[in-house]
């Protein structure tokens, strides 16, 4: 029996290949084979072992991402969904935008409006969350084409709050 | 001594607090809102109740919510912890005119030294320095005009303040108005209090504050410094004690004009005395003083071997001070790390989720003040620090790397938090010469981005064996059906955190 | 400094030895049996190796096996931790005749105090008072002569014993062949030599060790004493220190004597001397010396702030002692609890099987070093000791009741534990009032049985909504199939727990 | 939705009523009827909410067997097998008994015969596990009338190693 699995990666898919080798398993990542035993001594742990080294790798997950704790790093990972592994390698590039937000919150005010034209750090959108006031800040100069909130809304992480055309598309 | 103490608070603080009441075998009642049914300080204490929906202003900072519940369950005394009512005078004397015991000073005290701004002017009376400013009007013209006086770049502080909350730089004139407002609104959001102050803002001064304690006896003492200049966005992230650059004299001063302090006020249980020191000259000011049990109090508990939580029970159970000011040392390096639920490449902001999975590190001289566990949900409602991880070690360089061997070992999976950067800041080299001073982020990490880098190909190995084998033992149990699905975007791993039911 | 470092044994003490080597950045080699191919140790080293099949004589105890691995990966050092081979002066000299360096005393102070009768003629010949008893002859007729004459209640005990194994008290004369034997058969099997001698029994004595230092300069120190009189079949199960009973003047007196032992004999590195005191006179007799780390090393680390890992390596890679006599002192109270994998209702037989969950409790005072993890097998094979829970209390009353909170709260499911026998113990009279020596669980706990009590209704209530809720988390991930299924025997559940795949 | 779970506790058989009732559960157990809000933070964790208390729940089965670890102590509960079920208030009295290992371990010697009378605390058989002699002795005084081991088998715990039949019954 042989699984595969596929990983987004910045811009990159990556595929893992795993097949069973008497009590262990042969793993294929890229141009790279190895030779690893694993057991799940309890819900979201694996013990592995590749040659002299063993690694404790905590592991989790939520939809499409994929936690792994290992040797004092955490990683995130994307499954991607079907429609995205297709289109990952042809990207759009920069040239137009849109500022999320970055954590749920409650708008407090949009200093913006669409056709403003915005210059690189101007504080487009103020948020509070977390008895903190947060300022939305443009990454880049451009011009606004669209506010997608108004003062007052609570907004969720992710969701789109301005669009801007960039300047240097 | 107390049988039934009400903890208002929530968090590690809370349990905290919790853990010392039950070693004393005294009873505990936690409080929460609605967003922490589940929380761990409601699990640890002996009863816990309601007291209002998640925003704080209707539960952790109802006072006659908590007030209630206090007389409802035949408590004698409570405990504020810090944050939220720990520093509201009115609620203190509330406390205290329903019969019960206030866990912390005198109203009177509260007042005083709470406010930062009469805080300064007692402290110049008692002819300790403080840092310049103006505080004598909230009249926008009068401040407009005061900051002329002292000069930019300056500082807007909440009076009621801490916790870099409601804290502007203004760099030039035109800035202020606005940050004023800023200011405000962020002050009473988090104190329910809008006042500011000015201040001189000194340039990379080292923040060093004194632990200090007076019982009802007329004892006071004070407990050594904490070094807290490592701080982002005005909110320290990296304490420890001793200071690497006070010396025998300084600490001899600083420590004697924090207990004259004390004593000028008649000031009665735990409290902090901040200063700001110049690097360069030595000198000491002023700054404010916590009228509470502070965030970083560990390490002062781990180099001088009190705790200062069952001290501050005692204390205002009338006990006497249990020592004296020459039977205290400082022994070993401790140092605390705040672990936040933040995005270190996204500035910093706060993260919110599940956290699904949480492994604290164990082992000699690595304490964890935890107040999540694996499965609690990290709201929009509260602070982000989410634990304290604190390593004591022989000496600085041994705290420091059992610290960073104490990050590596931390597992937090599905938030992010401030791990990476925290390590980052651990292990460089300026730290490590102990170069620590309150602009040490901007000096040095201004432009820090966690590492790009991909993950490495065992990472990705983990990760498919997890979806191979989590994905079995799900099958396992439920007939037929758990043939390994490959590929399959509807992996049953991800079922296995995601569940919950007959939850509040 | 060495660079990397090989750990000769498995366990807590592994764990233990691999976390101090971390945070000096020296890297760390694991060896493992087969039965331990998952344990933790083999998880936190930087590389593991295979020694050998699961019984110790062919694994750990093989000495030639261990060396091999050692110098096939470069190791600079070897530590051996405690029991196995880590009063073996033969390895530790084939360890320097290899060109690695022994982290231990030099093979000649070995010989000399590591067995029990060169040591009593060592001590006795440094003018310490040694226990009376009999060592010249293996021969039976020979100690048959020697215990007429030395008189009944006697000890046997092995020349090369710890921890109790081939111990045998012997109350007239027509027991002690049988005695001899079994005695011989359990120190062959544990110790790879099967000599013993005869010790007179002093009755209800205390049992209280020192733990010495000695450098390669000269330097010698004590860190104090360890009061270990809390046993079980000649086996230390709690373990504290301060003695609750040991004056200044007799604890002055003992550390002199334990100095003067280790000046005696130019011993190098760590070591524990034992003593027995009589309570009524306050005589003490030297008893052995344990020429290596000791189980209950971390109580002295809690109360003198001193690493002995990190000062074991520091010393034997040349370094002097960094602190002198006159510098130390013992500050607040530490309390050692022996975790054991037995069964306190079945006579303490150890008891197997596999780790179905395992929660350390964590807290400020409270120190964990376990050697298993959930998911770990306790298998027949090695000594059932899995953990040690290790207090830091103001004083004793602190230390008793932080020990209570954290046994309460050491969650260990699927093997069976003395964590109730050892509450009972600490929360006695008996235990508060300081009275322990020796006898004290015959005296106090012989008839101790755990609470037969049926569980309360909760428990059952928590059973069932578990069956209910794992269920259906279960069934989530696997179709349609997933409908709780109320008595259904075979219920889900179980197989969350059992399933393993793939492994070793 | 009802659920019904049996236990056995000692010699008796406690059975479990669970119920939804909205977010939560009325469980009946015997005469008593608790309210419970129950929350499964993760595997093997329970936590309840009963009036003002919130406990905090381990759970873990292996078998038949269940594990709960709760406010500081920890139960071991038995799920009967039908058979048991049916058998367990008719259980046998003293009389008759059979010697079981408490664990595994190598049988070193075993020192009585068939016939053989024996008194209370009189060592039967000695064996070695965990590096250590253990000695199986008799509980009651009786007759021998059965030996199931010899010297140098590996016995596993529960194995009958003696049979004797009590004085007493």
């Amino acid at each position: 029996m042989k699984s595969e699995y596929t990983y987004q990666v910045g811009d990159e898919i990556r595929t893992v290949r795993v097949q069973r080798n008497g009590d262990g398993f042969v793993v294929t990542v890229g141009d790279s084979i190895y030779e690893v035993r694993a057991q799940r001594p309890e819900h979201g742990r694996l013990n592995l072992q590749v040659g002299d080294q063993r690694l404790r790798a905590y592991v989790a997950s939520e939809g499409q991402r994929r936690y792994v704790a290992m040797a004092g790093k955490t990683w995130e990972l994307e499954r991607p969904k079907p429609e995205q592994k297709r289109r990952a390698n042809a990207a759009g590039g920069p040239g137009a935008g849109s500022l999320e937000s970055s954590m749920p919150g409650l708008v407090l005010d949009v200093l913006v409006s669409a056709g403003d034209a915005v210059e690189r750090g101007e504080t487009l959108v103020l948020l509070e969350a977390m008895k903190m006031e947060l300022r939305i800040t443009a990454p880049a100069g451009g011009t606004v084409t669209g506010v997608r909130c108004k003062a007052g809304d609570v907004v969720d992480r992710g969701q789109v709050l301005v669009e801007i055309a960039s300047d240097d598309g | 001594m107390f049988r039934k103490i009400l903890i208002a608070n929530r968090g590690e603080v809370a349990v905290r607090i919790i853990r010392s009441c039950q070693e004393l075998g005294i009873r505990t009642v936690a409080v929460y809102s609605d967003a922490d049914a589940n929380a761990l300080h409601t699990m640890l204490a002996d009863e816990s109740v309601p007291v209002g929906p998640a925003p704080p202003s209707q539960s952790y900072l109802c006072g006659d919510c908590i007030l209630e519940q206090a007389l409802r369950l035949g408590c004698d005394a409570l405990h504020p912890g810090y944050g939220f009512l720990s520093e509201n005078a009115d609620f203190a004397q509330s406390v205290i005119d329903a019969g019960l015991t206030w866990i912390g000073p005198d109203p009177a005290a509260m007042r005083t030294m709470g406010s930062k701004t009469s805080a300064r002017a007692a402290m110049l009376a008692a002819g300790v320095p403080v840092v310049p400013g103006y505080q004598a009007s909230q009249d926008d013209a009068d401040l407009l005009g005061a900051a002329a006086e002292l000069g930019f770049p300056l500082l807007v502080k909440a009076t009621a303040g801490g916790g870099g909350k409601g804290m502007r730089i203004v760099h030039r004139d035109a800035d202020l108005p606005a940050a004023l407002a800023s200011a405000r609104r962020e002050a009473r959001s988090a104190f329910a209090d809008d006042r500011i102050y000015l201040e001189k803002l000194i340039a990379s001064p080292r923040h060093i504050e004194f632990q200090v304690f007076g019982d009802r006896h007329g004892n006071a003492v004070h407990l050594f410094e904490r070094e807290c200049s490592i701080q982002r966005r005005h909110q320290k992230i990296i304490e420890e004690t001793p200071s690497p650059l006070l010396g025998a004299d300084l600490r001899r001063r600083m420590g004697e004009a924090a207990v004259a302090a004390v004593r000028a006020v008649g000031y009665v249980n735990a409290g902090t005395l901040e200063f700001l020191v110049d690097p360069a000259s030595g000198d000491f000011h002023f700054l404010e003083m916590n009228t509470r049990l502070q965030v970083e109090h560990p390490i002062t508990e781990q180099v001088t071997g009190v705790d200062l939580v069952k001290l501050q029970i005692r204390v205002a159970a009338g006990q006497p001070l249990p020592f004296r000011q020459e039977d205290m040392g400082q022994r070993r390096h401790a140092i605390e790390c705040r672990i936040y639920a933040e995005d270190p490449a996204n500035d910093f902001l706060p993260s919110i989720g599940k956290v699904l999975r949480a492994v604290e590190p164990v082992g000699p001289g690595v304490r964890v003040d935890a107040g999540i566990t694996t499965g609690d949900e990290i709201t929009i409602h509260y602070d982000p620090m989410i634990a304290k991880l604190i390593a004591l070690g022989e000496n600085r360089e041994d705290a420091v790397r059992k610290m960073d061997w104490a990050l590596q070992h931390y597992v937090i999976l599905g938030v992010t938090t401030n791990i990476p950067f925290l390590r980052a800041v651990i292990t460089s080299d300026a730290f490590r010469q102990g170069d620590v001073t309150t602009d040490f982020v901007d000096r040095h990490f201004a432009d820090w981005q966690p590492s790009t880098k991909a993950p490495p190909d065992m990472a990705l190995v983990a990760a498919a064996l997890a979806e191979l084998l989590e994905g079995e033992a799900q099958g396992a149990g439920a007939g037929p059906t758990g043939e390994p699905q490959g590929d399959d975007p509807l992996s049953p791993w991800r079922q296995a955190t995601g569940f919950r039911l007959g939850e509040r």
